[in-house]
């Protein structure tokens, strides 16, 4: 019997998305047991509502990492998707959808030239994915502060506002974006190939992976789900505003590793990163509510997600 | 004589990784003036023997002493500090830097905390021009092919003036003639009185250079005694366990199917100019000294470079392929040389490795099918008596078992063009003729086979006909009847033999 | 021959290293070309040395990431630690420990984080990225805490030095350049493109990878809060958020000048030139008059074009 | 005249705009009423040409801009600063060459410039809390809203409340935020902060979006609206009115950005500017919020609705 609980606990120290689930476990625990308000069920429903953006972010950020590639555009398409949708959602559409299936394009046809700019320049991801957010910001200089208005679309209010069955909609959209993700990566040849491009890309190739249309199928489906998270976002604030996506770029990073996933591709899978969001949004929740100063804050924050990486995120080169 | 003190020894060494016993109970003792030769087969123990030999590794039990002394705690750089230079196949160098830097890397000549730039310029010419190399020093080692970094890597070993050096498979991505300088030089070492291991699945090489000859077969020493007396076959025995037959399966008449390779004119990379046909059911070699555009010929065929041609007919498609998706749809397979870089996903498990090519073939409705995944790969590593465990990561995997897994993935492609690069690299006798009787069943169903080798005598005995290169052009063409290593290297060398022109 | 290759053996291994930067060479040329078109003072003393100092904290912030990622790193944290180093100069140069201590301290705290950082990525076998980004935090907390708002103190003389109409900064470019050159010619400073390049058969030559791994980190951290200091003193004063941009854009210039992210890829010197055309990017661009959405699309433009010409170019030379 | 000012220029005048981010909305609409004072100059020929820099948030390229400025001798500067020690000495360098400089919004700590416009951000500050302490009677918890640390005028407005708070310690201050000013993060940050703390009484919140963001919080979570202070940000005004709560805000007005182009082509015209313009706060209250909001539709929906204002309000500033 005790035997048993060691192995268990030897695989989950050994499985690092288990390990970092362990993980949030513990901090819920131990903040419920010593704040007041955390534990409480409408808070930790919080909790994950703020969690299912950055897991969506991260989504598409976790494909393309694996793919040994890093988008930096995400943040700027989720604020090009929020400035534009409200613009974009025709009023003869009562339900909304058609105004979010245009934002959710435009988002998608943003990642895909940013595989284009990877696969047919060959400019390095960082490199073509900066200069995207470069060009979405000149492109924000346009449209910002125009004629946008705040968004009335149904369908975008209903999955930032609406709690069926008690569960807010986010939160079933980050559900449904997971078991997607967790299939691509683990029972559809696409996840293989992507998993094998991200630990030898010289290889793939010569085992027959297209490389490019790789590229372009992930980036695109990273600018898909940063688009999606733009909409989430939109709802839960009733309003875009530039630099609404900023935010989420780093922490998306952020989670992806700390989920246990290599930064340089090849390694790890979506099932870290879905805690690894979780644990982020945690532990500014936590640092949110101690009165410090600013400086402490900071100090705080980044002790912690120290103190969560070692041990959750060993590596073993690099 | 009295029996001189070895400069080197293991003392009943146990090793094992993650509960499975992989030496158990091994001595070897390396002497002065000697080339000892370590045999046995894929995955016998040999590359983690030199691991616990140079301190890279720490035995579970046992010893391992220098110059008779018991040491504890070995580690590399004791290991260093004791003369001890090891050779490994698995390159240390570093590719943006220059030849003269990768060679003192480690041990570089000071002046005032800074390199010592013309030290290292003389005393790396030095060792270069001992092992043949004669490219600038200030060549990146990134420019450099397979086989003159191994020199490279040889270079590095001696520049640190080693009293004992280990050779792990120097010679398997060598040329010829490059092998040639390697010998002469080893027998030089041995008259300086450096005591010399040598691990090598080649074993005429062994025969012409060893003087003591150390077995290992699962874990264990079958043998330690000179090599005088012993030839090939008891050499096999030894390693196997059993009498092994010939080498290289006889030769038969293949049976010529339609033509599915023509070209005129074709160039790719250092590749110019070629003119060359094969039938299905053929298998047609590619020889000559080692980087002539051999490699960039089959790179080009494969669509993964880009390539040119005046007419090019490729299993029924005209034109030269684009990609290596086309080539893959048309029909096409091919194993690189470079199986650790260019052939296997290394920290991936063995099965997805089997199964990346024919990922998109076995899914049903775009998802993956477990079941018949499984039973591919069941059906595969029974197929090449792959060892290991199939979920394990490949890289923890022998040479040997890493090329085969490196082959075995094409064949549920049932490809009907398989270029091959130097195939049995670093493959024990037994599992080279293990590929060899496959490389014949498979031409005998109708697969064309071109195979290109640094292994003169696998040509010789295999191929149907061997084309020869020289600077990027196909010098010559051999039919079966002239094939022979006089005149595989005669064409290289620009002697025209009697065969016809191409 | 024999002899002549000898004495040339570290300068053909220089010449060498430009492989692959001609591209980058001639864009930047370029834009210098017409940078000097549109603004002829450029050529003059007090030109030049306005324009040089204000790349040159670019500059040395692209070259403490370079280090990194050639020696197989990365940091997140390089803006805070230059505000770090802003604000301790600006708190302690008027203090009792003078302009000279307050130098010292500079160099001292920012050795010193590089080198804890350095200690963790290398010992703990944790990933730079994001051991950097939760240094950021960090950090940026410091220099909160040791600065809550902009102010302090630089003596004039230092930042009339540094940053007035003499090319002070350029030729402390130059002198690091050298120094750079120094430290390359030493086993530790090679030892870093080993250690990035190929660790495992580094460590098998003798190199003493962590060893290299925490320098690399100690040397960048230097060089970052040493722009710091320099930012201060161009301002005359601290700002605990003034280095936050500088992280993504030293990034940026290393990665232009084709220092790759794996390690062991790349130069200093093309580092240096992505910096550079960085910097004089946004003075063409005022020059030639561009609108704010002119110049948002121009810059992403220009630093797509600058990676991928070369990178095309070099495709197609080399197809038959 | 005015300081800076040596009189060798003459109309019309080229005007450069250093702006230090162009893309949030008060700065796109700060930039309209600057482009629309600029086209009524041109008209009556004081002015030819506008030429506007983006520093996307960087001090450091800002400082390059303004060099630029200087370097192709515009007339005037009217600059934001992204830093308010960082652009010290570029700002005196142009002040020096005869360059009327015109700083607002956000200001540099030099006097080395023509004028310098602004609200007082001790007073916006002072203000906000005697509201609070009157609508609580002096007594009860409130959560401080801050914006980001480390800018002077988030620290000058935190500062400006201090003494009103330290003179009713009836009012006890839970905890305080700093976020960005943005809606997003401060409903966040307000959200943990609603389960953590049953009783809150009121939000001080000090500026931006921060107090929409607080609204959002206590809606989304059903917690009953509390007094809420505020900036004029067209969605706080709104919710402001939808909610039926009890709001004051201020507003740092957006034709400051049109007072600096009139102020700076005055002085080039040898009219005497003072050095600080004083801009009053204007005040929305529940009496008078009703006018702002039926002037809604004209202001963007993230935008702020400022007070109108003419050419007659800017000269009777200006004769402060
Ligand atoms: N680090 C390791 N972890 C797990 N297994 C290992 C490791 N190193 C070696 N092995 C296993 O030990 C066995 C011996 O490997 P070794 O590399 O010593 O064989 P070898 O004799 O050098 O083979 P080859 O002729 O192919 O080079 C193999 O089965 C291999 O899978
Ligand atoms: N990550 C790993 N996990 C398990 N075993 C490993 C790993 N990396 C290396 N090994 C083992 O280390 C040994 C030495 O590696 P090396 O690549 O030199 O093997 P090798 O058998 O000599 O192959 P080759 O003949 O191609 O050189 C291998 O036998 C392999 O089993
Ligand atoms: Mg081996
Ligand atoms: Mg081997």
């Amino acid at each position: 019997m005790e035997q048993k609980a060691v192995s268990i606990l030897k695989t989950a120290l050994r499985n690092p998305p288990l390990l970092t689930l362990l993980l949030v476990a513990l901090v819920w625990l131990a903040a419920s047991l010593t704040l007041r308000g955390f534990g409480a069920y409408g808070h930790l429903r919080y909790l994950l509502e703020l969690s299912a953006v950055i897991g969506i972010v991260a989504a598409g950020q976790t494909l393309v990492i694996l793919m040994g590639g890093i988008d930096l555009s995400v943040g700027a398409i989720i604020t090009v998707t929020a400035i534009l949708l409200p613009l974009l959602s025709p009023s003869a559409d009562p339900t909304g959808l058609s105004g979010l299936a245009i934002a959710l394009a435009i988002a998608t046809g943003i990642g895909f030239l940013n595989g284009a700019g990877a696969a047919y320049l060959r400019v390095p991801p960082i490199i073509m994915t900066l200069a995207m957010a470069t060009f979405l910001q000149g492109l924000l200089v346009i449209v910002a502060g125009g004629s946008a208005v705040s968004v009335t679309n149904a369908a975008v209010l209903w999955l930032g506002q609406a709690r069926p069955l008690g569960v807010p909609s986010g939160v079933m959209l980050w559900i449904a974006v997971s078991a997607v993700v967790l299939v691509i990566i683990h029972r559809t040849p696409l996840g293989a190939r992507l998993l094998a491009l991200g630990a030898n890309p010289l290889a793939s190739r010569l085992s027959g992976i297209n490389v490019t249309r790789s590229m372009l199928v992930l980036y695109a489906m990273s600018g898909f789900f940063a688009g999606l998270a733009g909409i989430l976002i939109l709802g839960m604030n009733r309003q875009g505003y530039v630099g609404i996506g900023e935010p989420y770029l780093l922490t998306s990073i952020a989670a992806v590793v700390l989920g246990g996933t290599s930064i340089l591709g090849g390694r790890g899978t979506y099932a870290g990163t879905i805690p690894g969001a979780i644990l982020l949004v945690t532990t500014t929740a936590l640092i949110t509510v101690v009165n410090a100063s600013p400086g402490w804050r900071s100090i705080m924050f980044g002790s912690l997600i120290l103190a969560l990486l070692l041990i959750s995120g060993r590596e073993g080169r690099r | 004589m009295m029996k001189t003190l070895p400069l080197l020894e293991a003392r009943q060494v146990f090793k094992g990784f993650f509960g499975n016993p992989v030496l158990k109970g091994v001595d070897i003792a390396l002497e002065p003036g000697r080339v000892h030769a370590l045999l046995g087969e894929n995955g016998a123990g040999k590359s983690t023997l030199i691991n616990l030999l140079s301190g890279a590794l720490r035995p579970d039990s046992g010893e391992i002493r220098v110059d008779g002394v018991p040491v504890s705690r070995f580690h590399p750089a004791a290991a260093r500090a004791a003369g001890i230079a090891v050779v490994q196949q698995e390159l240390s160098l570093t590719a943006e830097l220059s030849i003269a830097e990768n060679i003192g890397l480690g041990a570089f000549p000071r002046r005032f905390g800074l390199i010592d730039y013309a030290a290292l310029s003389a005393r790396a010419s030095e060792v270069c021009e001992l092992v043949g190399l004669t490219e600038s020093l200030c060549t990146p080692v990134g420019d450099l092919s397979l086989g003159r970094r191994q020199m490279v890597e040889i270079a590095k070993a001696l520049f640190r003036k080693p009293r004992v050096l280990i050779l792990d498979e120097p010679t398997s991505s060598l040329s010829a003639h490059e092998a040639g300088i390697l010998s002469r030089l080893i027998e030089r070492l041995r008259g300086a009185g450096i005591a010399l291991l040598y691990i090598s699945h080649r074993l005429n090489e062994v025969q012409a250079l060893c003087s003591h000859v150390t077995v290992l077969k699962d874990g264990v020493v079958t043998a330690d005694q000179p090599l005088a007396g012993i030839d090939a076959q008891g050499l096999v025995r030894l390693m196997v366990g059993r009498d092994a037959g010939d080498l290289f399966p006889a030769w038969e008449l293949p049976r010529r199917g339609e033509e599915l390779i023509r070209l005129r004119g074709f160039s790719s990379g250092l590749a110019r100019d070629v003119d060359f046909s094969a039938s299905a059911g053929e298998i047609v070699g590619i020889g000559g000294l080692v980087g002539q555009g051999q490699e960039d010929f089959l790179l080009g065929l494969y669509g993964a470079m880009g390539s040119s041609a005046r007419e090019a007919v490729i299993a029924g498609r005209s034109g030269p392929l684009k990609s290596v998706e086309a080539a893959n749809a048309a029909g096409l397979a091919y194993v690189p040389a470079d199986r650790k870089r260019e052939g296997l996903v290394l920290p991936h498990s063995i099965a997805s490795n089997l199964l990346l090519p024919s990922l998109g073939r076995i899914a049903k409705l775009g998802l993956r099918d477990r079941g018949a995944e499984r039973n591919l790969v069941a059906r595969l590593v029974k197929r090449l008596r792959i060892k290991g465990e199939t979920s394990r990561p490949v890289q923890a995997l022998s040479g040997g078992n890493q090329q085969k897994v490196a082959l075995a993935k094409w064949l549920p492609l049932a490809p009907s063009v398989l270029l091959l690069n130097d195939p049995t690299r670093g493959v024990d006798i037994e599992t080279k003729r293990e590929i060899y009787l496959m490389l014949k069943s498979f031409a005998r169903e109708g697969t064309l086979i071109i195979l290109l080798s640094s292994d003169t005598p696998e040509l010789v005995h295999l191929c149907d006909r061997v084309t020869v290169f020289g600077e990027g052009r196909a010098v010559a063409t051999l039919p079966r009847e002239l094939i022979s290593e006089e005149a595989i290297v005669g064409a290289a060398m620009g002697i025209n033999p009697k065969g016809s022109a191409p | 021959m024999a002899f002549l290759s000898r004495q040339n053996l570290f300068f053909s291994v220089q010449r060498r290293r430009n492989r692959g930067l001609n591209g980058l060479y001639i864009v930047v040329g370029l834009f210098l070309l017409a940078y000097a078109m549109l603004f002829p003072g450029l050529l003059g003393i007090s030109g030049f040395s306005k324009f040089t100092q204000n790349w040159f904290p670019l500059a040395l912030v692209t070259m403490a990431q370079a280090l990194l990622m050639l020696n197989g790193g990365i940091s997140l944290a390089i803006g805070p630690l230059v505000s770090l180093g802003a604000v301790i100069a600006a708190t302690t140069m008027g203090g009792p420990l003078g302009p000279i201590g307050g130098l010292l301290a500079v160099a001292a705290s920012g050795l010193l984080v590089g080198a804890l950082i350095g200690v963790i990525v290398a010992q703990l076998r944790l990933p730079a990225i994001i051991v950097t980004l939760a240094g950021s935090f960090i950090i940026g907390g410091i220099a909160l805490i040791i600065l809550p708002r902009p102010g302090g103190f630089i003596p004039d003389w230092l930042s009339n030095l540094l940053a007035g109409n003499g090319p002070v900064a350029f030729g402390l470019l130059v002198l690091l350049l050298v120094c750079w050159k120094l430290f390359l010619a030493t086993p530790l400073g090679l030892g870093i493109y080993a250690v990035g390049d190929n660790p495992v058969g580094a460590f098998r030559s003798g190199v003493p990878v962590d060893r290299v791994r925490v320098t690399a980190f100690a040397l960048s951290g230097l060089l970052t809060a040493l722009v710091g200091l320099f930012v201060a003193a161009q301002t005359g004063s601290g700002d605990p958020v003034i280095g936050t941009p500088f992280t993504l854009n030293s990034i940026a210039g290393a990665v232009l000048g084709g220092v790759g992210f794996l390690g062991g890829k790349g130069t200093m010197r093309g580092a240096i030139c992505g910096s550079l055309l960085l910097s004089v990017m946004i003075n063409v661009m005022f020059f030639l008059g561009f609108s704010p959405v002119t110049q948002y699309v121009a810059q992403g433009l220009i630093i797509l074009a600058a990676v991928a010409i070369p990178e095309l170019t070099s495709q197609w030379s080399r197809k038959p | 005249a005015a300081n800076c000012i040596k009189g060798d220029r003459k109309a019309p005048y080229t005007v450069g705009w250093a702006n230090i981010y162009s893309v949030p909305t008060w700065m796109k609409q700060t930039e309209g009423t600057i482009t629309a004072e600029v086209e009524e100059l041109k008209k009556s020929g004081l002015v030819k040409d506008l030429m506007i820099t983006d520093a996307q948030g960087n001090a450091q390229t800002q400082i390059q801009q303004i060099q630029s400025m200087i370097d192709a001798n515009v007339d005037a500067i009217i600059v934001i600063a992204g830093s308010s020690s960082a652009l010290d000495r570029v700002i005196s360098d142009a002040c020096d060459k005869g360059i009327a400089v015109v700083n607002f919004d956000s200001l540099v700590d030099t006097d080395q410039v023509t004028a310098k416009i602004n609200t007082d951000s001790n007073e916006w500050g002072a203000t906000a809390a005697k509201w609070m302490v009157d609508q609580l009677g002096g007594k009860g918890k409130i959560i401080v809203m801050n914006g980001p640390a480390g800018i002077s005028v988030s620290d000058d407005r935190r500062k400006g409340a201090q003494p009103v708070l330290d003179a009713n310690p009836g009012l006890e201050i839970i905890t305080e935020t700093n976020t960005e000013y943005n809606a997003a993060p401060a409903q966040e940050a307000m959200t943990s902060l609603l389960f953590a703390n049953a009783e809150i009484d009121g939000v001080l919140s000090l500026g931006g979006a921060l107090s929409a963001g607080s609204v959002m919080a206590f809606d989304r979570q059903g917690r009953g609206q509390v007094p809420t202070t505020g900036e004029n940000a067209r969605q706080f005004l709104e919710l402001w009115k939808e909610k039926g709560l009890k709001g004051w805000a201020t507003m740092q007005p957006n034709w400051l950005g049109a007072l600096a182009v009139y102020t700076a082509v005055q002085a080039l015209e040898g009219k005497d500017v003072p050095a600080f313009v004083k801009v009053p706060l204007p005040v929305i209250d529940d009496t008078t919020i009703d006018t702002y909001l039926a002037r809604a539709g004209q202001f963007p929906a993230d935008g702020y609705i400022y007070s109108d204002y003419d050419k007659a309000l800017f000269d009777k500033l200006l004769a402060q």
